[in-house]
């Protein structure tokens, strides 16, 4: 969590992007020069199925207060299928976090193609703003990691 | 001193401990169970004769923190992020788990001293309560314990309709004097009564026979080369229930975590039940689970008396009986082990 | 200690105009492990690239972070730097400041701060690197063509011709696709058969080509230089290697009443038959569908006239299994169904044909034996109105958004034959625009309205009603004249669009190459690799990428082949160091990896492990082809245990990635 | 607030790295304000750490009459040695200690004649009490040193053995390596069977200290040379953990490793269950 | 029922079809069975139990059992054999070393729901006509019998035994158990409401490691939890991340491969109901994927590692259910 001058909360977001697709249509959307917020940090993965649960829980232990996975649309992996085993494994947590009383908001997956460079900063200007309305992320969080 | 605390004055009584410091009591929880909870306000004794977890955790938590560290280049600041102990009261402690503190204070307080431990008993007060309804899985008076007379700082006997208490210590004194106005005093012949019938259940205990002749340092290498292990161990999980319920395991290990900010080092319970328990960079000592469930045994039954002037490491308070996933225990190890 | 050197680029003002370049290569050389932090005007340049070489020797580097533009740019660059300087160039991370930081971002110092924190991501991810060596695997000397029309046929030949065996798989009794179908082709007139035939025979001729005909893909493993297909050749119930072709049993065949697929079910065939007279293999093929021996069990006719005994009534699928170092997909398009353009009539009257159809009605080979007559009363029709865009450039779900690109030259090509051979038939073409780019194409439509008085008519057909004296009203809007009309037509012609054979689909999800939204498959870069799929190996030849004419088809299909043939020249190739690798002493050999892993590249093993307690125990334990592997990392989440894992993108390394980010 | 405890670690820097063997080095520790961190006697240990990377408990191979600085000699093995062989010069360590008892140097073994048996890394926890008896030479009689290792390479303090120890009046050092080896022109065999060769007297004290399987067999050697059990010390820092005798790993039996040990008399161990 | 147990298992040693049998060995009270090796007649004879509180799987130990030489007897219950389906499908068991037979399930009871009661210092425990008679120290007591039964049983989801070699007693049928009652009652609940219930219930969790040494699901060689290596090693939830965290990932390494054979819930010492983490997976993927039925058999393929083209997006979670 960042807080800057005016004290507005800036929520952490972790957007891992698979390089094919993703990672790609955010290199687009620089290169169109469409903004979004400096809040989303990118780590790039090959494909989405690379994102194991343990990393989204990791980026909430650690401060963020929002995790968002992007990879090729289905049926446009790069490794034909990865996407596939990545929206149920993701639906399964998600749906388990939510279980847990986890706030629905705090996760996300999007599909975005390399050419989508518009749709990933329009997403991620949607995401950032739904994660701030949340708030910061107490209900993952690891205390011991709380920035003073 | 012997006075009494009736029942419709408990209330009162945990109140004016816990205005001046943390108060402890045993509650039930919703699945039946019971647990010390730090009092608040209408808050409900428990009746259960004990809690899933000892009264342990009050001198020697699951976790602390030791340490924390900032590193910079080359550089390391060591800081102390102890938090002060304060003054807190635990209230409704069995006789088994007051035994556990002399043989936890028998790792703690000898050289050197933990400090970490130290401390908190020095802020601790004990308040004991004596049994009335022992459960079939009791052996405390194997142990030479007497759960009539549980000891601790203050000892609390209920008769029924509330409690005679009882100063052991100076600190017990103390905490007496403070809810003195509380106080009055009471018949003891109910309580003696009840005494009586609980010391008679206790003759009846399907455990009350359980012995520890045979065990003991004298008898180490003849139990420890004991072919009855392979058949004890044979199904145990080599999960941590034993030695975390357990009142007197004290075994732990020291983990370093890294905050983003820094390290904290901090100390956590382990389980010599574990399968790496032993592990270290040059190998494991103890590589299967007969080794290891031999291992707990023989501590609590043999090396700890053969250390302490015969003193066992083990108070009978039957959580290991009750809690084993699979119904192995210290009782089934001594009467397969015992030599009749 | 880790030496680790980071180079900040200011990529122009690409980067330093929004990210305070000399503040990010200070705070990161606070980072641990940092050894030499600093900015430079352009890394990629070759002054950039020799800073880096020469801090990689002067600081002994144990590895380099630059933070720059994204590192599907530059990675290459500077990793080939590092291993010029003797670096292994996998000890190299990128951190993207420019496309996802200098680039979308305004205000100088948040840019900046997510500069660092991005910068830091890569110094920690770094840390973790291990120098990976690419392996080599060898190339296997044959390529496949799937699909045997023209383009297939095109690449064959000329993979042949480099020397290189080839397979072309067709999933019909016969190589040579829609082409063969085809009457005349534009803008020349000549005739398609005469043209395309010589080059079927060629095939059949050639000793490295192999034509596996009325066979289909099942399965492919394995991966650029190393591919393993399955083809199933489907029973023919005719032994390929006996029948002459005589077509004997054709004509005893008693099931005469089998609609003819050649020509778009205008007439009928035998339940043996072979597809048309130059069909290649000319082999027979019984339809199992009609055949009577088989489907009762009684006739037995063809059997008892085939001299050399081909007739094999018991003949089943066979899987075959063939190694390829390349293939080529040339599956080729089909004409949409256009029942669902009730307002055409398609369904409703026989006279209302697809333009394929029609090619085989003014086919000499054709039902009417090349004489145009219209299919309800065979009587000549004398008036006849094409309509252009049916089902193409369409925004509703009956049809397709693409122009199908080839309709507006082929009915030119009609309406000027029909024009041409039968003078006395008015010709009406309905059209939204003529498109007509491509050599001699504009000539070619120029001619058929100004030498042939075809009428063009800019405008839509709006309704075709078929009446009961056997006429079709067509109701149409001219947008030029902005008038409705009305013709009395005896022949309708709808352009149908043109989509993807139905099995590319699955077939790109055995080849594991992306498609569009339209099943048309997606080249590598639209305009640099038109010819490649973006997987390794795997190239695109005609109508199967988009829809093209024969040059066009033809033309890719000699490039394609050319890649193919790149590929085959090689002998190995380097492979991809970022692959899997499993922990054999905490892999439970569940096989929950191999079921993810869609490459095939996992295989178990029983291995004998020494156990902590001294004794051994054989375990069944996972195994990575690394050869076959392509990096994606299903097999490392599918794994409980953790004992999968994958190079360049470990655990801990990303893990280390989410902790400096939320540091 | 009390910080003594034992568990909370002090600082040390390390000023010095040596490579003994390809996967030895030797850490020269002090005090970050000079001086030793510690005093401590031969034979005990000391528990170092990198925070966030581990703890982990090395013998201290300097000799307490070395005033200015501890060292450590310490292999290749496990994830904070991998560390430890990385670092540079000038890291700050931490460091808690001294844990365990001490070879008896100044009540057992004053006035003996001693023997040194050694293999290997177990040189280390030896070459304190090398020292430390070659700094107070006349308490003591007689001293023999036999050190065996995998090779010439692999052999811990060679220059400190052939440069000092070898020139020492009234010390003799008896080297030997595994294998032949070219430029290698001193013994070739087990340390177990070089001992039986050597034959020393059986009025000799003898400290071993190595690998487990050379412990057992140069025991057993010495036995046939008419040695006692009660003539033979060694030391098993290996079983260490926490250092203070309280984490419930280091025993063997009813004997704690980290305040009973490291440093046993064979006779002791012998009461032991086996499980060493 | 035990009788005819003993007489078999005796039979099958004494004709050597196996060389021993794995069952359970009375305790020193009525409810403390352990799981056991039998080798001996006499030992059976003298100590083999299987009454009403014989609960404990005995699936996961034929994975080391079948590492050792010769062929086991396994009783199995019927969920029980789903579990050793699971693990043959996963390789972790070899099915030619062990004899099944499959013996009749529960209704097994819960030590826990009879003490619950405040029935306490218990010496005997009788069913008569579905009242238990409870003789205690302190006099005699009952209670009906559906009371004190496991939660593992009252949810019972099949009596069908999936695989056996022979079987004592009849063979049953998939239920139509209510199991997931509890899940959607939870689902139902807004997200305030559920995290307060995970809170209470999981910051009881002492990481006694019960519930993931007993599953038969988490045979792993080694756990990521015990491996430093893997980056989440951890011994004690020393914050409450790390106790959503276990039992978070536990579930989710478990899910598609669980039974839901209820032993983690009956194993744990706190009495967290971590059964409902599973169900939930469970009943998730059924809804979303179909029914599938881990260890049903040893083919189908597991839902995690399989898909379909036209799955769900993962935003159904943000449809479902109470927010």
């Amino acid at each position: 969590m960042q807080v800057n001058e005016n004290k507005e909360f800036q929520p952490l977001i972790v957007a891992f992007c698979c390089n094919w697709c993703s990672y790609a249509g955010a290199d687009l959307s620089g290169t169109n020069r469409l903004n979004y917020p400096t809040n989303v940090k990118i780590i790039r993965v090959p494909c989405s199925c690379r994102v194991n649960p343990m990393f989204i829980l990791r980026a909430f232990q650690r401060g963020a207060d929002g995790v968002i996975l992007c990879g090729c649309h289905p049926g446009d992996c790069h490794y034909t299928s990865g996407n596939y085993f990545t929206r149920r494994r993701m639906t399964l947590l998600f749906g388990m976090l939510d279980f847990l009383g986890i706030e629905r908001d705090r996760t996300r997956v999007e599909w975005v193609s390399a050419a989508e460079g518009a749709k990933f900063a329009a997403t991620m200007n949607e995401f950032t703003e739904a994660v701030k309305k949340l708030g910061p992320n107490r209900r993952l969080e690891d205390l011991r990691c709380r920035k003073q | 001193m012997f006075r009494k605390i009736t029942s419709e004055k408990l209330d009162q009584f945990f109140q004016s401990i816990s205005a001046k410091q943390s108060l402890y009591i045993p509650v039930d929880r919703e699945d039946g169970a019971a647990e010390f909870r730090k009092y608040t306000n209408g808050m409900k004794l428990s009746n259960a004769l004990n809690t899933v977890r000892s009264a342990k955790d009050f001198f020697f938590p699951q976790t602390e923190n030791l340490a924390a560290f900032k590193m910079e280049g080359k550089k390391i600041e060591v800081k102390d992020i102890r938090e002060e102990c304060e003054d807190f009261v635990i209230f409704g402690v069995r006789g088994c788990d007051a035994r556990s503190f002399d043989i936890l204070d028998k790792v703690y307080l000898v050289d050197p001293v933990d400090s970490f431990y130290k401390n908190r008993r020095e802020h601790g007060t004990v308040v004991t309560m004596a049994c009335t309804h022992p459960s079939e899985t009791c052996f405390c008076t194997a142990f030479g314990i007497d759960p009539t007379m549980p000891g601790g700082d203050v000892t609390a006997f209920p008769d029924g309709d509330g409690f005679f208490l009882m100063a052991n210590t100076e600190k017990g004194e103390k905490l007496i004097a403070d809810i003195n106005d509380l106080l009055e005093d009471g018949d003891t012949e109910k309580l003696n009564a009840v005494q009586e019938n609980t010391r008679n259940v206790l003759k009846k205990l399907p455990l009350a026979d359980l012995s520890t002749e045979s065990f003991g340092g004298e008898r180490l290498n003849e139990l420890f080369n004991s072919d009855k292990w392979a058949g004890l161990s044979e199904s145990c999980l080599g999960c941590g229930t034993c030695t975390f319920v357990c009142p007197t395991c004290q075994c732990y290990d020291i983990k370093d975590f890294n905050t983003g900010d820094g390290i904290v080092r901090f100390r956590c319970w382990d389980s010599c039940m574990y399968s790496d328990f032993t592990k270290m960079a040059h190998g494991n000592p103890r590589v299967s689970q007969l080794e290891r469930f031999r291992q707990r045994f023989m501590h609590k039954l043999v090396y700890f008396p053969a250390n302490n002037n015969g003193e066992f490491g083990c108070v009978g308070c039957g959580r290991c009986l009750q809690k084993c996933p699979i119904s192995m225990n210290i009782v089934k190890v001594m009467k397969a082990l015992e030599v009749k | 200690m880790q030496r680790i050197g980071v180079f900040v680029c200011h990529c122009g003002t690409n980067i330093a105009a929004t990210v305070d370049v000399k503040a990010v290569a200070e705070a990161l050389s606070h980072e641990p492990g940092v050894v030499i932090s600093q900015d430079y005007q352009y890394m990629c340049s070759e002054s950039g690239q020799n800073l880096i070489k020469d801090a990689i020797k002067e600081h002994s580097l144990t590895g380099v972070v630059v933070c720059s533009c994204s590192p599907r740019m530059h990675e290459n660059t500077f990793r080939k730097a590092a291993a010029a300087a003797g670096l292994n160039p996998y000890l190299v991370e990128i951190a993207n400041i420019r496309e996802q930081c200098s680039w979308i971002h305004k205000d100088i110092a948040t840019a900046t701060e997510k500069a660092v924190i991005l910068g830091r991501a890569a110094v920690a991810k770094v840390h973790l690197n291990a120098p990976l060596t690419a392996g080599e695997s060898p190339v296997v000397k044959r390529a496949l063509v799937i699909g045997g029309g023209i383009a297939g046929i095109q690449t064959a030949l000329d993979i042949a011709e480099a020397g290189f065996d080839v397979d072309i798989v067709e999933k019909e009794p016969t190589i040579g696709g829609k082409m063969a179908q085809i009457d005349k082709t534009f803008p020349t007139l000549d005739c398609a058969a005469c043209i395309l035939t010589p080059k079927m025979v060629e095939c059949s001729q050639n000793e490295r080509i192999h034509i596996h005909s009325f066979s289909e893909i099942t399965d492919v493993k394995g991966f650029v230089g190393n591919f393993t297909v399955t083809i199933k050749k489907k029973a023919r119930f005719v032994d390929e290697t006996k029948c002459t072709g005589c077509g004997l049993c054709t004509e005893k065949c008693p099931m005469k009443k089998v609609p003819n697929e050649f020509n778009m079910g205008l007439d009928n065939r035998t339940a043996v038959y072979i597809p048309f007279a130059q069909a290649v293999p000319k082999v027979a093929t019984i339809d199992p569908n009609y055949c009577l021996m088989l489907k009762t069990g009684k006739c037995g006719v063809c059997s008892k006239v085939c001299s050399v005994g081909a007739i094999d009534y018991k003949q089943t699928d066979k899987l075959v299994e063939e190694k390829y170092g390349a293939i080529v997909v040339a599956t080729g398009f089909n004409p949409i169904k256009i029942d669902k353009y009730e307002e055409f009539a398609y369904s409703q009257s026989p006279d209302v044909v697809t333009s394929l159809e029609l090619e085989r009605l003014m086919n000499a080979a054709g039902p009417n034996g090349g004489t145009l007559l219209r299919p309800s009363d065979k009587t000549h029709p004398h008036t006849i109105v094409f309509v252009q865009c049916v089902g193409s450039r369409c925004d509703d779900e009956k049809g397709k958004p693409y122009c199908s690109k080839i309709c507006c030259m082929y009915t030119a090509k009609h309406a000027m034959l029909i024009r041409e051979k039968y003078p006395d038939t008015d010709v009406y073409v309905f059209y939204i625009d003529v498109r007509t780019p491509g050599k001699n194409f504009d000539e070619f439509y120029r001619r058929a309205v100004e030498q042939y008085g075809v009428h063009y008519i800019k405008g839509m057909v709006g309704k075709v009603t078929p009446r009961s004296d056997g006429k079709l009203e067509v109701q149409a809007s001219d947008l030029l004249a902005n008038e409705q009309l009305h013709i009395d037509a005896d022949m309708v012609v709808l352009a149908a669009a043109i989509e993807p054979d139905k099995s590319a689909r699955p077939l790109a999800t055995m080849l594991t190459t992306q498609m569009d939204t339209n099943d048309f498959f997606t080249e590598a870069h639209p305009k640099l690799r038109p010819v490649e799929s973006a997987t390794a190996g795997i190239f695109l030849s005609g109508a199967c990428q988009g829809p093209k004419d024969i040059p066009e088809t033809v033309a890719q299909a000699s490039a394609a082949a050319a890649k193919a043939i790149g590929l085959l020249c090689k002998n190995s190739i380097t492979c991809n160091p970022c692959v899997a690798h499993s922990d054999e002493l905490m892999c439970n050999g569940c096989s929950s990896c191999e079921k993810v892993c869609p490459y095939g590249a996992i295989t178990y093993i029983d291995k004998e492990f020494r156990m902590p307690d001294r004794t051994t125990r054989i375990r069944r334990v996972a195994s990575v082809n690394p050869a076959v592997c392509q990096g994606c990392g299903a097999c490392t989440v599918a794994c409980p245990s953790g004992a999968m894992d994958l190079n360049g993108f470990s655990n801990s390394q990303i893990m280390a990635e989410v902790d400096a980010i939320c540091k | 607030m009390n910080t003594n405890d034992t568990l909370i670690p002090l600082l040390g820097i390390v000023t010095d790295i040596r490579q003994d063997t390809p996967d030895v080095k030797t850490f020269r520790v002090v005090a970050p304000d000079g001086g030793k961190v510690f005093e401590h006697m031969p034979g005990q240990c000391a528990m170092l750490s990198i925070p966030g990377v581990g703890e982990g408990m090395f013998s201290i191979t300097s000799s307490p009459t070395n005033k200015e600085f501890m060292e450590f000699s310490i292999k290749k093995c496990g994830c904070l040695t991998t560390w430890l062989h990385q670092m540079d010069v000038g890291q700050m360590i931490t460091i808690r200690g001294p844990y365990g008892n001490a070879f008896p140097v100044e009540t057992e073994l004053k006035g003996k004649n001693l023997l040194f048996v050694a293999g290997g890394i177990g040189l280390a926890p030896l070459r304190s009490v090398i020292n430390y008896v070659r700094d107070n030479r006349s308490n003591y009689g007689s001293v023999r040193i036999v050190y065996g290792s995998r090779s010439k390479d692999d052999l811990v303090d060679y220059k400190e053995i052939i440069d000092e120890w070898m020139n020492d009046e009234g010390i003799e050092v008896n080297l030997t390596i595994d294998n032949p080896q070219d430029g290698w022109d001193g013994h070739v065999g087990f340390v177990p069977n070089y001992v039986k060769e050597l034959n020393p007297s059986t009025d000799s004290t003898v400290l071993v200290c190595g690998p487990p399987v050379m412990i057992k067999f140069t025991l057993a050697g010495l036995k046939e040379l008419g040695f006692e059990e009660t003539q033979v010390y060694t030391t098993m820092e290996l079983r260490m953990k926490c250092g203070v005798g309280k984490c419930g790993r280091c025993n063997i039996g009813n004997k704690y490793v980290c305040k009973d040990g490291p440093v046993f008399r064979f006779d002791e161990l012998g009461e032991l269950p086996d499980e060493y | 029922m035990q009788e005819a147990m003993i007489k078999r298992a005796k039979e099958l040693l004494a004709d050597g079809t196996v060389d021993r049998v794995i069952g359970w060995k009375k305790g020193e009270f009525v409810y403390d069975h352990t799981p056991a090796v039998f080798t001996s007649a006499q030992d059976i004879e003298e100590n083999f139990v299987c009454d009403e509180l014989t609960s404990a799987n005995l699936s996961k130990y034929l994975v080391k059992e079948t590492v050792r030489e010769g062929k086991v007897l396994a009783f199995l219950k019927p969920c029980d054999t789903y579990s050793f389906n699971q693990l043959v499908k996963e390789h972790r068991i070899d099915r030619e070393k062990v004899y099944v037979i499959g013996i009749p399930g529960g209704p097994k009871l819960d030590i826990e729901k009879i003490k619950a009661k405040g029935i306490t210092g218990i010496l005997s425990v009788k069913n008569e006509n579905y009242t238990l008679k409870i003789d205690t120290l302190y006099g005699a007591s009952e209670m009906p019998f559906y009371e004190a039964v496991s939660e593992k049983c009252a949810n019972c989801k099949s009596k069908k035994h999936v695989v056996y070699d022979e079987l004592i007693g009849e063979d049953g049928d998939v239920l139509d158990s209510g199991r997931f009652e509890t899940v959607e009652k939870l689902e139902n609940m807004t997200a305030q409401e559920r995290y307060d219930f995970w809170r209470s219930e999981l910051s009881k969790c002492i990481r006694c490691n019960a519930c993931r040494n007993v599953c038969p699901a988490c045979t792993c060689e080694k756990c990521v939890f015990d491996n430093p290596s893997s980056g989440v090693e951890n011994k004690a939830a020393a914050d409450s991340f790390e106790e959503n965290m276990f039992h978070i990932i536990r579930a989710f390494h478990v899910a598609g491969r669980c039974t839901d054979c209820g032993e983690c819930s009956r194993v744990c010492p706190q009495n967290i109901p971590l059964h409902l983490l599973n169900r939930k997976f469970i009943k998730d993927i059924n809804e979303l994927y179909g029914t599938y039925q881990a260890g049903e058999n040893t083919t189908d393929k597991a839902p995690l590692n399989d898909y379909k083209m036209d799955d769900c997006e993962a935003n159904v979670v943000h449809e479902r259910g109470v927010e």
